[in-house]
């Protein structure tokens, strides 16, 4: 347990107080690395603050969040009603905030020199289970007639939930597909195999731009530009942190980190390969912060 | 000489030299299977050998990334992992073979001890989380990670314990008794001494399998980011397998080879450990050696 | 020698005395012992606690028939969800399947080698570096597998998926070799020297006494080593979760993507599903599965190792 | 040894008065001894004078060991043993509750078949004994060590090395050291079980010499299978057969005209 | 005993015609010994004479056992052990590459201190060694079976139960059918160690009984502790002390007139 009093005005008698306190974070293992590159910041910031950041995934976060366990959590997708409905039972009150993009990549392998744009409407005619073999020539007569090989992250991530979100709208995934909750397997994946495609989080995408194709979406190419005005679209999804509301009165030091993650989410996402926001979107967290008092 | 008796044995002879080598090569192959790993694991991350690594909290910049919080959790940990495990472990190896009576309830301990032992790792996580994070609330903090850890080795320290007592000659144990020594007194001050080498080896080794498991760190859900040492038993922590784990995860290729370097970290962890046991064992043998 | 008379040296009454103040003490410490030892009774209490806690509100949303023998699992489905165990079972057997038939023969032949013909010295070099190989962290293993064999299994059987049951397996019978190296080596080693003596008197080479003497004597031994690793085997996650895949499989083959037992546990515990959720309940429904599948395994070898102990 | 004498007159457990020849230090009646269904001890008779070499002879297996562990009560430690029957020592009776074992083997050492010195320094091994009876006075334990390796005619080979392991000594000096050992508690008795039969010609003669010599402060019963070694160094002897006494006799007697056919075919080596 | 004969002319590893009563089976020259550092036999000189009884005498671990079993080259499964010197059976050098082990041992039976029977049943345990020297068939495993088991007198206790456990059997009847399974392979010589040194009175006798029947037909070394046995069954004695030979000369000689005065001391109990 991180959560013990944090005392922000404990050295009082000087003007420029110091912040203590331990917070802890616990949740999607997608917010990891934008998180990691936040928290390692701001230890430089402030050294007294201790943040600790879990990576049990969405749900164990939220579960621990609901345990009163932690402070905040990261979600690589919205709150789910199950969750909602747990936390008000446990009385927990909180705050949703945005900070930045994953942009959702699809991905071909290098030597595919045929599916350099998807419609939606293709995507969904691959992805989606009917009992056929998917060969690339059933989307375009001049492509290929060779078997399309998928790979997709794990059933249980939040990158799955939002193509299912986008795309399957709860049709079932193709059965051939090979699933795993390393993102690295899959690039792995498809950078040895001709016919693959894949999808995965864009931070994935960018560390491989050498080795593999990004397939353009209705002629839009993924990249921090379109993602981050929304016109890569609807493959761009938000990742969020939920903060408790009563450890945010409580503790001086969780105020300041979460000001933190909003002033710096920005910059933060460029650097791991995340997308940044618009800048609307943070000035509208901000003030969700500030109204919590 | 009778040369049909001669060429039947030579026949089983040869038979003989047959099995020796192949039995012979699959051991050699066995050994060469382990280079091959360390060699197949170890290769990429030599190159991010380097005090930084020692130095440095976990980073978003690979050539940053650094041990230091899982290094000093994995320590914590075991300074945890290893005076619980130890007491509990030869108390109960002291019990059973020296005092036990052989009645119901402790046939149903012995049971229980090697039915732990074959419980999966995982399902420890399980317990760890309900019982020490949950019920007892200790949260994500050393403490409970390292209570959950003592249970999972405890039933192999208890075993080895067991074993090394057994081992002690009862020649010693009657020199003792016959002393007028007490049961407690030849415990502590003959039987102990004399096994506490083989003990010592047995632990260590099931303490290298505390230091390696994952999946009961990953139930508990113990953090990976961390910009912090360990301030006591209750401070939350990482330890190096998490570490490990979660850089292999990301996405740029520079972060598998700190994982790389990690893993290597490790193996040397386990192979000083295992040539301490290893000694431990020697010494221990060469004692009771008359 | 110095002023002190050693007729000072042990007198009755102290003698007496002390041995009072022993016996009083003595008479405690058994008391404590059990006390700590009963402490691993409460371990196995607590796990069974913790997974049946879970496991009964799991089996309040699905039928436990459905459970036990359903052929399909998709918890994520979002269609039809479906807890159905038996691919994980199955997936699990695989995985052990191959991690046996890979680990006992080479580790019998290694154990047999060691204890028939290896002199000493030889002993004495390759038996820790096999202990070792036991030490190596599974997660390690994983990697192993993945990086290392999977590519080369690869060039050999070029349908062979990326995530597949065959070299998580062959890196699972890696794993438990050291555990059938060192306990049948223990168990050969423990047929009594006048054995083999016996044999060799009689003109037997090493091999015939090995196999007509000491392998029949200690076959209780060597059988419950195998057990006991297969057990392992059952139990074993990371190697699983990393290399052999997350696509439960209701089939026999081994070179596609399968999930076990242990993968689901920790696919959930790092996954995304929601909190509460039947999914949520599922992982100690699994949980409760695997426990009771080890533990059965357990007291087979046990039950292997005591009834057929051959008494010498 | 008048060293010795004052430190008896101040321990005996029951003082006797009149030092007659005879008296009896053991006094076994009846006594019967199982191991789980098998009767290892019948109806045995036997008395152990004070400071008398007694040597209990038989073949293997007829319960000559038995015998000696049930003085001591070391009998017991075996699993599943029964006793019955009544065995005093200088007068108290000592199965049963009514005696602390500690208390009688810290009056009754006993030396076994194979040397057995701790896993210790020489030191060490002489000083257990006063140790754990709670003597800690360093200086108190140098003088009871130097005085019992004294005794066991150890002294001059050892005493440049008293800090070394015990494992170092030789077989003979081994077993001499475990001697010194029982003599460190300042036993009324020591039992010894086939001292010798590890020991080389010029060990046992050794140990042969120091039963001589402690046999004026010590009462000693001894099993050996070596019936010269008997007739030799022992004042009375029993002769043991299938868990019975088939004859005890003074020494010279039961060697010369012994009075059971079966005595005289076991002495001349007609079986066993 | 014919079929015995007929099998032993179509094997016999070196054919002698004269059958002169003399005639060496082993010849030892300058054999030495050692496990490790420690020297175990010194130089020994040595013959065992083909249808005698050669018992060898001497105090614990002078080397009578290592003798033994470098006879039938057993020595050389113990750690670290170096062999000098030369032995020869039956004309033919047993040491170094010469003469594979397994050959050697299928002429040379050995019973030991234990019996050792395996954990099978009576019936084979004898047939384990014809068996593994090839002989397959079920006839002629019966008629060796027998055979063998009647020479060791214990035919007719075991013939009702030949395929229980060897285990339900008692010590004596172990050791026989030890001694058995040893005719069973058709040795020229049997090898003793201690046989009845774990045995009962009765037992003893029988095997002492069986050792003077067998002598007839084959060679016999026989390692004992007991001076008597010696003297009783056997027709040369040597006598062994701390790696040397101090003795070697016909039984009757040796005990009543030997030679050396330690040989005196040890056969009158002096010391061992
Ligand atoms: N701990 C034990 N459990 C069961 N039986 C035992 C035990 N110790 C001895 N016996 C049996 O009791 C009988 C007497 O044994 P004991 O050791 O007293 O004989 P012994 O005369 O000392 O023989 P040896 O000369 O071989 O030492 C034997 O038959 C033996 O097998
Ligand atoms: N395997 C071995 N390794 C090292 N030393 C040994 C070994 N076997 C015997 N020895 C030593 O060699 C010497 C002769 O031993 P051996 O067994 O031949 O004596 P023994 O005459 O048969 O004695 P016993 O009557 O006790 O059987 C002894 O000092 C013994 O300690
Ligand atoms: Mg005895
Ligand atoms: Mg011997």
């Amino acid at each position: 347990g991180g959560n013990d009093g944090s005392t922000g005005k404990s050295a009082s008698a000087k003007e420029d107080f110091v912040l203590s306190g331990n917070l802890a974070g616990d949740g999607s293992s997608t917010v990891a690395p934008i998180m990691e590159a936040l928290v390692e910041e701001y230890a430089q910031a402030e050294k007294d603050v201790k943040v600790s950041v879990g990576v049990s995934g969405t749900g164990g976060g939220f579960e621990k969040f609901i345990a009163g366990e932690t402070d905040f959590s990261n979600a690589s997708r919205p709150i789910k009603d199950e969750e909602k409905e747990k936390l008000d039972d446990a009385g927990v009150e909180y705050t949703e905030l945005k900070i930045a993009f994953d942009g959702l990549t699809i991905v071909v392998n290098k030597e595919n020199d045929w599916a350099k744009n998807l419609t939606v409407e293709d995507i969904e005619k691959m992805w989606v289970e009917d009992g056929t073999t998917k060969k690339w020539s059933d989307i375009d007569p001049s492509w290929p007639e060779e078997e399309i090989i998928f790979y997709a992250p794990g059933t249980d991530s939040g990158t799955y939930d939002y193509f299912n979100e986008v795309i399957l709208q709860d049709s079932d995934l193709v059965k051939s597909a090979t699933l795993s909750e390393d993102d690295n397997v899959l690039v792995t994946g498809i950078k040895g195999d001709k016919n693959a495609i894949g999808f995965f989080g864009y931070a994935y995408y960018d560390a491989n731009k050498d080795s593999l194709n990004a397939v353009s979406i209705n002629d839009i190419e993924p990249n921090s530009k379109t993602i981050e005005s929304g016109e890569y679209e609807p493959f761009s999804r938000p990742l969020f942190v939920y903060v408790s509301n009563a450890a945010l009165k409580e503790k001086e030091a969780l105020r300041n980190f979460m000001d933190f993650v909003i002033d710096n989410s920005a910059e933060m996402a460029d650097a791991v390969g995340y997308v940044r926001l618009p800048v609307t979107e943070y000035d509208e967290a901000k003030k969700q912060l500030d109204s919590v008092k | 000489m009778d040369n049909n008796l001669l060429i039947k044995t030579n026949r089983r002879i040869v038979k003989d030299s047959i099995m020796k080598w192949l039995f012979g090569t699959a051991s050699f192959l066995l050994i060469v299977l382990i280079a091959f790993l360390f060699y197949g694991i170890g290769a990429d991350g030599v190159g991010r050998l380097n005090l930084s690594l020692f130095t440095n909290f976990g980073s978003r910049f690979p050539e940053q990334a650094g041990l230091k919080a899982a290094l000093v959790g994995t320590l914590s940990l075991m300074a945890v992992v290893i005076p619980v495990s130890m007491f509990i472990g030869i108390c109960s190896a002291i019990y059973l073979e020296e005092y036990a009576v052989k009645n119901k309830w402790t046939a149903f301990i012995e049971m229980n001890i090697s039915n732990l032992a074959g419980v999966p790792s995982v399902v420890f996580g399980l317990l760890g989380l309900t019982v020490f994070s949950r019920a007892l609330f200790l949260g994500n903090s050393i403490l409970a990670a390292g209570l959950t850890m003592s249970v999972l080795i405890l039933p192999i320290i208890i075993v080895a314990s067991q074993e090394a007592i057994r081992s002690v000659p009862d020649n010693l144990r009657e020199a003792s008794y016959g002393m007028g020594a007490t049961k407690w007194q030849t415990i502590t001050q003959v039987i102990m001494p004399s096994s506490i080498g083989s003990i010592l080896t047995g632990s260590i080794l099931s303490f290298s399998r505390a230091i390696g498991e994952t999946a009961p760190l990953i139930v508990l859900g113990i953090p990976v980011i961390i910009q912090f040492l360990p301030t006591g038993p209750l401070s939350t922590f990482t330890a190096l397998p998490m570490q490990i784990y979660d850089w292999a995860k990301r996405p740029q290729p520079e972060f598998a080879d700190v994982a790389s370097a990690g893993i290597i970290v490790l193996l040397v962890i386990l192979v000083t450990m295992n040539a301490f046991a290893i000694y431990f064992r020697n010494k221990a043998m060469k004692k009771l050696q008359n | 020698m110095s002023s002190i008379q050693p007729s000072e040296k042990m007198r009755t009454r102290d003698v007496i005395a002390a041995a009072k103040k022993r016996e009083r003490f003595g008479k405690l410490v058994p008391h404590i012992l059990l006390v700590v030892t009963s402490l691993t009774v409460l371990a196995t209490l607590g796990i069974v606690y913790t997974l049946l806690k879970e496991t009964f509100i799991f089996f309040t949303h699905i039928n436990v028939s459905d459970f036990v023998f359903g052929t399909e699992w998709a918890p994520f489905s979002n269609g039809s969800p479906a807890f159905g165990v038996l691919p994980l079972l199955i997936g699990t057997l695989k995985i052990a399947l191959v991690a046996l038939l890979i680990a006992v023969p080479v580790g019998l032949a290694c154990a047999i080698f060691l204890s028939e013909y290896a002199s000493p010295k030889v002993k004495k070099i390759i038996k820790p570096i096999i202990e070792l190989l036991a030490g190596i962290p599974t997660i390690v293993y994983g990697f192993f597998a993945l990086t290392f064999v999977t590519p080369f299994l690869q060039t050999l059987i070029p349908s062979l998926k990326l995530f597949n049951a065959l070299s998580a397996g062959i890196v699972v019978g890696i794993m438990i070799l050291p555990m059938i190296v060192s306990l049948s080596e223990d168990a050969l080693s423990a047929v009594p020297a006048t054995f083999r003596e016996g044999a060799y008197a009689l003109g037997s080479t090493r091999f015939e006494t090995a196999i007509k003497v000491v392998i029949p004597a200690a076959v209780s031994g060597i059988a419950s080593s195998i057990i006991l690793a297969a057990s392992r085997a059952v139990g074993e996650t990371m190697i699983v979760s990393l290399a052999a895949g997350s696509t439960p499989a209701f089939n026999l083959d081994l070179t596609g993507s399968i999930q076990t037992m242990t993968s689901y546990i920790v696919q959930v515990a790092t996954g995304d599903a929601g909190y509460g959720t039947t999914i949520y309940y599922s992982i100690y429904a699994v949980g409760f599965m695997l426990f009771l599948f080890t533990f059965l395994m357990n007291r087979t070898a046990l039950y292997v190792k005591t009834k057929f102990r051959e008494d010498y | 040894m008048t060293l010795i004498k004052d430190r008896k007159e101040k321990i005996g457990l029951h003082v006797m008065k009149n030092e007659n020849w005879k008296k009896p230090v053991y006094e076994t009646n009846g006594l019967n001894v199982w191991y789980g269904t098998s009767h290892a001890l019948k109806n045995i008779d036997l008395t152990i004078n004070e400071k008398e070499v007694t040597a209990i002879i038989g073949p293997s297996g007829c319960g000559k060991s038995t015998y000696l562990k049930t003085l001591n009560r070391m009998v017991e430690t075996a699993r599943d043993v029964h006793i019955s029957g009544n065995v005093t020592f200088m007068g108290n009776a000592i199965l049963g509750k009514a005696m602390p074992v500690e208390l009688l083997r810290s009056k009754v050492g006993m030396v076994f078949q194979k040397p057995n010195p701790f896993p210790k320094s020489i030191y060490e091994n002489v000083a257990f004994g006063p140790r754990i009876h709670g003597i800690r006075n360093k200086v108190m334990l140098d003088v009871i060590v130097e005085d019992s390796l004294r005794k066991a005619a150890l002294w001059d080979e050892v005493k440049d090395r008293l800090h070394k392991s015990a494992y170092g000594l030789s077989g003979g000096q081994q077993q001499r050291l475990c001697i010194a050992r029982c003599l460190a508690i300042d036993p009324e008795v020591i039992l010894m079980d086939e001292p010798t039969s590890a020991l080389d010609p010029v060990s046992t003669h050794k140990v042969e010499e120091l039963i001589a010599t402690i046999k004026n402060d010590v009462t000693i019963a001894i099993v050996t299978h070596n019936m010269q070694q008997a007739s030799r160094i022992s004042d009375r002897t029993a002769f043991f057969l299938n868990g019975e006494i088939v004859e005890c006799d003074r020494t010279s007697t039961l060697f010369s005209t012994p009075e059971d056919s079966r005595t005289n075919d076991y002495i001349n080596g007609r079986f066993g």
